[in-house]
């Protein structure tokens, strides 16, 4: 085991992908001279040349579009947007080309393409640059959506998704950069579309995914204090969803929170109460509960903005009321 | 201010160029053109009969360009085009039978039928859509060339779009980094003058659609889509450009089309007339094409008639093949979605 | 009450309110010389004038964006975009301009437009024209989403959208527009905000809009036939929900069945299962049912398109789960 | 082939260009230049204390450009620029105190806090941010140009952006809808040579960037901006073109950032050199005008002292303001989202 930061082990996975495979290149904003804006391409330039590490112009439309020229044609494109709230100008790239394709090529070609990047809200960067769209991805059928929340999980996600055949939305914590976990050594590979319990529990289940991967397991720890033991099931995919291993979960303790940083409405939450009331609906002792980003825009304001983001005493509180306890 | 507002439309003569093209490569060309033509129509049919459904964008007037242009392109070169797709579809060898089939949504079609009219593919022939956002394929054709200079092979990827697709930021952005890369790729702005109901002149503060590309620093050259000559001698010019050169160019071709955007859309009357169409009709690029080769000796009426005779029963059996055809089974809702099966 | 196809109820609603406030106009693709691509804004352009019904260049993004801006500083623009489909180009000027304008000004400056054309599927047009996006837009804090499934509702929905302060995404259904029905005569406004019960019921609820509101009443009219009493509530407007009367019912019937034309995951109904659970956890015999559009890109050959949409055989089906009868 | 390529940077004299600009005009915009100035190193100063967070984008070096055209502006007249927007909010008129607030995320803050650095807006003074995503704005001035047309009010609509956002679709799709419709916008790119670590020529392949204009037909010029009265006297051009013409121009002003693209990214070390950032610095703007003044008797050593400490205090206050002004209530989270509340 390797202590790394969630940075570096994006890093790494890209490192050796590119290393093991030759159709694979990074291309996006800042990825190259600049090490890419959040540094996640360090050294990739050096190591791979311009031709594989790619810095493009602020054109996020026409690249991830070269992204899926390049993927129809057997290349494997890794795609930076500097952040997913740019990428909304390159959405309908990845919506009406790279996830319609195959299917509407009656199956001639394939898009095997990542499209990666830091998604959620970071520290006051208000309302055009705070926002989590892995609801609307997952939405959406020929696309995969993974949303590591560990260190281990970016670089074994990463590397499943650039060896992947299919369009994968690669969705990263911006506020996770920094944070440093365990990676085991050599070849790391975590499958696609396996949920992970992170802490084992009897009394409720906690489902997440990135950052709130963190969030809940803060929640979880408080809460054993109380004497309430909660299960953590990070998602890690969210499309396609590891149905099972949530409602395992879920029979087991009869009670769930779902716990993200995006907004409330159609978001991956209510996708996962769908799931749990329909094939949990007599296990259930409490309606599932959600814990979520405030339904508002992102303000500036540092105090405003902890209280539009989904934090442990929500959790513990939306807990408790699952368990009729307290409140 | 740069740009001067030159003439729309290149008024040409009533003849075609004269390359010295072979009788060969005249008579492929004729036949080419006259199957697309004599496919489009048939396809007119089937459409007002209720046999295919959908969008259906026919390339009837226009065949010049596809013709003319994918003439000039090797068997692994990479093309992409719009909704308007049937033309460049047959010009570059997908068959009769499976281009009618697709749009029939046949098992037996080009795509399977799960594309339709407006999504042709055939990876075989590296024809690679059949794409139904406006500029949307624009940055995929930048994407192969890409691929091509990258793999170091000397493919060329050629992208085909209506003259109003120029005005959306796709077409900007990927003609910047084209040209900023030097990506083998060859940008055919088909001018027919139209984007639905609405002439050029209404959607763009430039009339020379070609010196868009001053903005890019790309070579540039306008042509006169009726003239399949003319076509393939920009094209051969474009085409080593990007495979010795590895440069992009983007060529105006100055078409028209004879029929309505779609099949909802009439002809003539809302925005266009009548006149406006039929002396348009003088500049056919078939009948140009005959007059050259009648002229030259290459062919006579005779000859023309047979070739038509030849081409009617092709049609005609692809017309019978699609019909014959089964339908996707009903399985085939749920495959190709993803890469293993969903 | 005249008789009207929800063409001509949108038509009868933009005339009027350009008749009364100079300040709206309407912009798009085709929406003047060519009355519309699918005629909607017919003779619009004869009665107002070039300068408040403008034909664009194929150009999302500036156009939506320029709506933007002209709602900033007062005017009450009316975008069109021809499909839904293709405003994927335009969302980020949906999203991070409209949306987030009030907010991250404070509150100085409002954008009162609507956004409009139709949505969800119509016949053999394949993956890239036969799209959803109504659970995308009402994910957006900000925004507010209108689906009206009648003639009546669209003109009152719509005259009430260009009235409204707000940015509205306004979803028609590309296949209702030659559908006919009684709209009142004169000021006709519909309320922002208010579900609808389009029948009286007592066994299941249906919730349904758009194209499926036509679906859930022709089920509905089949289960009568089998002595099953539904309940047909049309949410009409998708964001602000109107969940009292979702829950109202609900309350009655005790089982509930959710249709919608778009795909499953994280869609509309998602959401509506979020709320019914949440609200009505005790309340609720069986597990909430969905019924949605197939988890693929949409087919152009016609079964396969036909078996991908959401029909009555498939509500049915539903409603004889949610009942424990049958199946 | 257009479009030479001409110097990126115009090699401008070491002095301004005299434009017989009277003492107080003059003295207005030294004032302005240096109180941006100062504001914006308070700023970088609290930033680093960690009293204001988020991204914060510092305009030194490129005072010139807004003071300069700002002021050839009316009262009703339209503004929006990027995220790098403070300099242009204080040249508008917005108070320091309002804008150092807000970079505080105070309730005092010309955005009530909500907005931040990024995000500057004062309707009552038709400045209407401070937006985020590179190029989104471009359409909304467009949009506000459209408006004064629609109202015939003689109000221009003034959009600023750096040079990388030339290559985005939006830029490329407004220009073309403001030539089309004649708008009364002005376009100014404020060119210094890097987006974020993209020097212009990595990122464009045309590189004067005025000439991308020809792709609509519109009006162009390049201008040196560093030399207020150059900036002033182009703006003037334009801003009659829009009030009196109701046409738009694209102005590229040739600047130069001294510090870092945001507070997190070095001056100088990983895109350009140290000597870069020094050679650059030696056409200061504030000096050049200062020099002017000087030369022309309008002020002298002393006179420039005293307006600094003037300017200080005025800074030190607006810190101070900050400083003690209270955060939004807590409910003032939800507040906004719609226009009756949420
Ligand atoms: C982004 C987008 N906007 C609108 C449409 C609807 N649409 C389909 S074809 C068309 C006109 C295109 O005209 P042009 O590019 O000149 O090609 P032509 O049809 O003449 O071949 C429009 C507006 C679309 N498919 N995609
Ligand atoms: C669409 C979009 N892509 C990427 C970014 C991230 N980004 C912010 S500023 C910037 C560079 C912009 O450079 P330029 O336009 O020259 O303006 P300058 O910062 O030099 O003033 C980038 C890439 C963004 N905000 N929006
Ligand atoms: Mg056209
Ligand atoms: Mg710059």
């Amino acid at each position: 085991m390797a202590l790394l930061t969630y940075r570096d082990a994006l890093n790494a996975a890209l490192r050796e992908e590119m290393a093991l495979d030759d159709r694979v290149f990074l291309m996006g904003e800042e990825v190259a001279e600049y090490d890419g804006a959040y540094k996640v391409s360090r050294g990739l330039l050096k190591e791979f040349g311009p031709l594989r590490v790619v810095d493009t112009p602020i054109a996020e439309l026409g690249f991830a579009g070269i992204g899926v020229g390049a993927a129809m044609v057997g290349l494997r494109p890794v795609i930076e947007f500097m952040t997913w709230n740019f990428a909304l100008l390159a959405i309908d790239q990845v919506v009406n080309s790279a996830a319609k394709m195959r299917y509407m090529s009656g199956g001639q070609v394939g898009c095997p393409i990542v499209f990666r990047g830091p998604g959620g809200a970071a520290l006051q960067l208000a309302a055009q640059h705070s926002q989590s769209f892995e609801s609307w991805y997952a939405h959406i059928p020929g696309l995969k959506v993974l949303t590591p929340g560990t260190p281990a999980d970016a670089k074994g996600l990463l590397k499943s998704a650039i060896r992947d055949d299919d369009p994968v939305v690669f969705i990263e914590g911006e506020m996770l950069y920094n944070v440093k976990g365990e990676v085991p050594e050599g070849e790391h590979l975590v499958p696609i579309g396996k949920a992970e319990v992170k802490r084992a529990g009897s009394d409720v289940t906690l489902v997440c995914h990135s950052k709130t991967v963190t969030v809940a397991l803060k929640a979880a720890e408080q809460l054993a204090d109380e004497g309430i033991s909660a299960e953590v099931v990070d998602l890690r995919t969210i499309r396609p969803l590891d149905t099972e291993t949530v409602l395992n979960s879920v029979g087991r303790t009869h009670r769930c929170v779902v716990v993200e940083e995006g907004w409330a409405f159609a978001g991956v939450g209510a996708q996962i109460v769908d799931v749990v009331q329909l094939h949990a609906f007599d296990e259930l002792d409490a309606p599932v509960l959600r814990v979520t980003g405030a339904d508002v825009p992102m303000p500036y304001n540092k105090h405003l903005e902890r209280a539009a983001k989904a934090d442990p005493a929500k959790v513990i509180a939306a807990v408790k009321r699952v368990l009729y306890t307290g409140i | 201010m740069a740009g001067t507002r030159a003439q729309t439309r290149v008024k040409g003569a009533s003849r075609t160029s004269d390359p010295g093209a072979s009788p060969e490569q005249c008579r492929s060309y004729l036949r080419q053109m006259r199957l697309i033509r004599h496919f489009e129509e048939k396809a007119g049919e089937a459409y007002s009969l209720g046999k295919i459904g959908g969008f259906c964008h026919l390339y009837i007037g226009q065949e010049a360009v596809a013709v003319g242009s994918i003439a000039a392109l090797l068997a692994d070169d990479y093309i992409t085009t719009s909704y308007r797709d049937h033309g460049h579809a047959l010009a570059r060898g997908l068959s009769a039978r499976s281009v009618m089939a697709e749009l029939y949504g046949k098992a037996t079609g080009c795509s399977r039928g799960k594309g339709g009219s407006m999504h042709l593919f055939d990876a075989s022939l590296g024809f690679l859509g059949g794409h139904g956002i406006v500029g949307g394929h624009i940055p995929l054709t930048a994407g192969m060339a890409f691929a091509a200079k990258y793999r170091k092979t000397d493919q060329v990827a050629v992208c085909y779009f209506g003259e109003a697709a120029v005005n959306i930021g796709s077409f900007h952005e990927t003609l910047n980094m084209a040209a900023l890369w030097k990506l083998p790729a060859v940008f055919i702005v088909e001018n027919n003058g139209y984007g639905m109901g609405t002439a050029l002149a209404r959607a763009s503060s430039l009339l020379d659609l070609a010196h868009r590309a001053y903005s890019y620093e790309m070579a540039e050259e306008v042509v006169d889509g009726q003239d399949v000559f003319a076509v393939r001698s920009a094209m051969d010019r474009a085409v080593e450009r990007a495979r010795l050169e590895s440069l992009p160019t983007l060529l105006e071709m100055r078409t028209y089309r004879y029929v309505g955007h779609s099949m909802s859309d009439a002809a003539h009357g809302t925005y266009r007339s009548k006149e406006e169409v039929e002396e348009f009709r003088q500049r056919d690029p078939i009948k140009l094409l005959e007059k050259h080769m009648i002229a030259a000796g290459m062919i006579d009426e005779a000859g023309v008639k047979a070739l038509d005779v030849e081409i009617m029963a092709e049609v005609e059996d692809a017309v019978t093949f699609a019909e014959e055809s089964p339908d996707p089974a009903p399985e085939e809702l749920w495959t190709d979605v993803l890469a293993g099966g969903q």
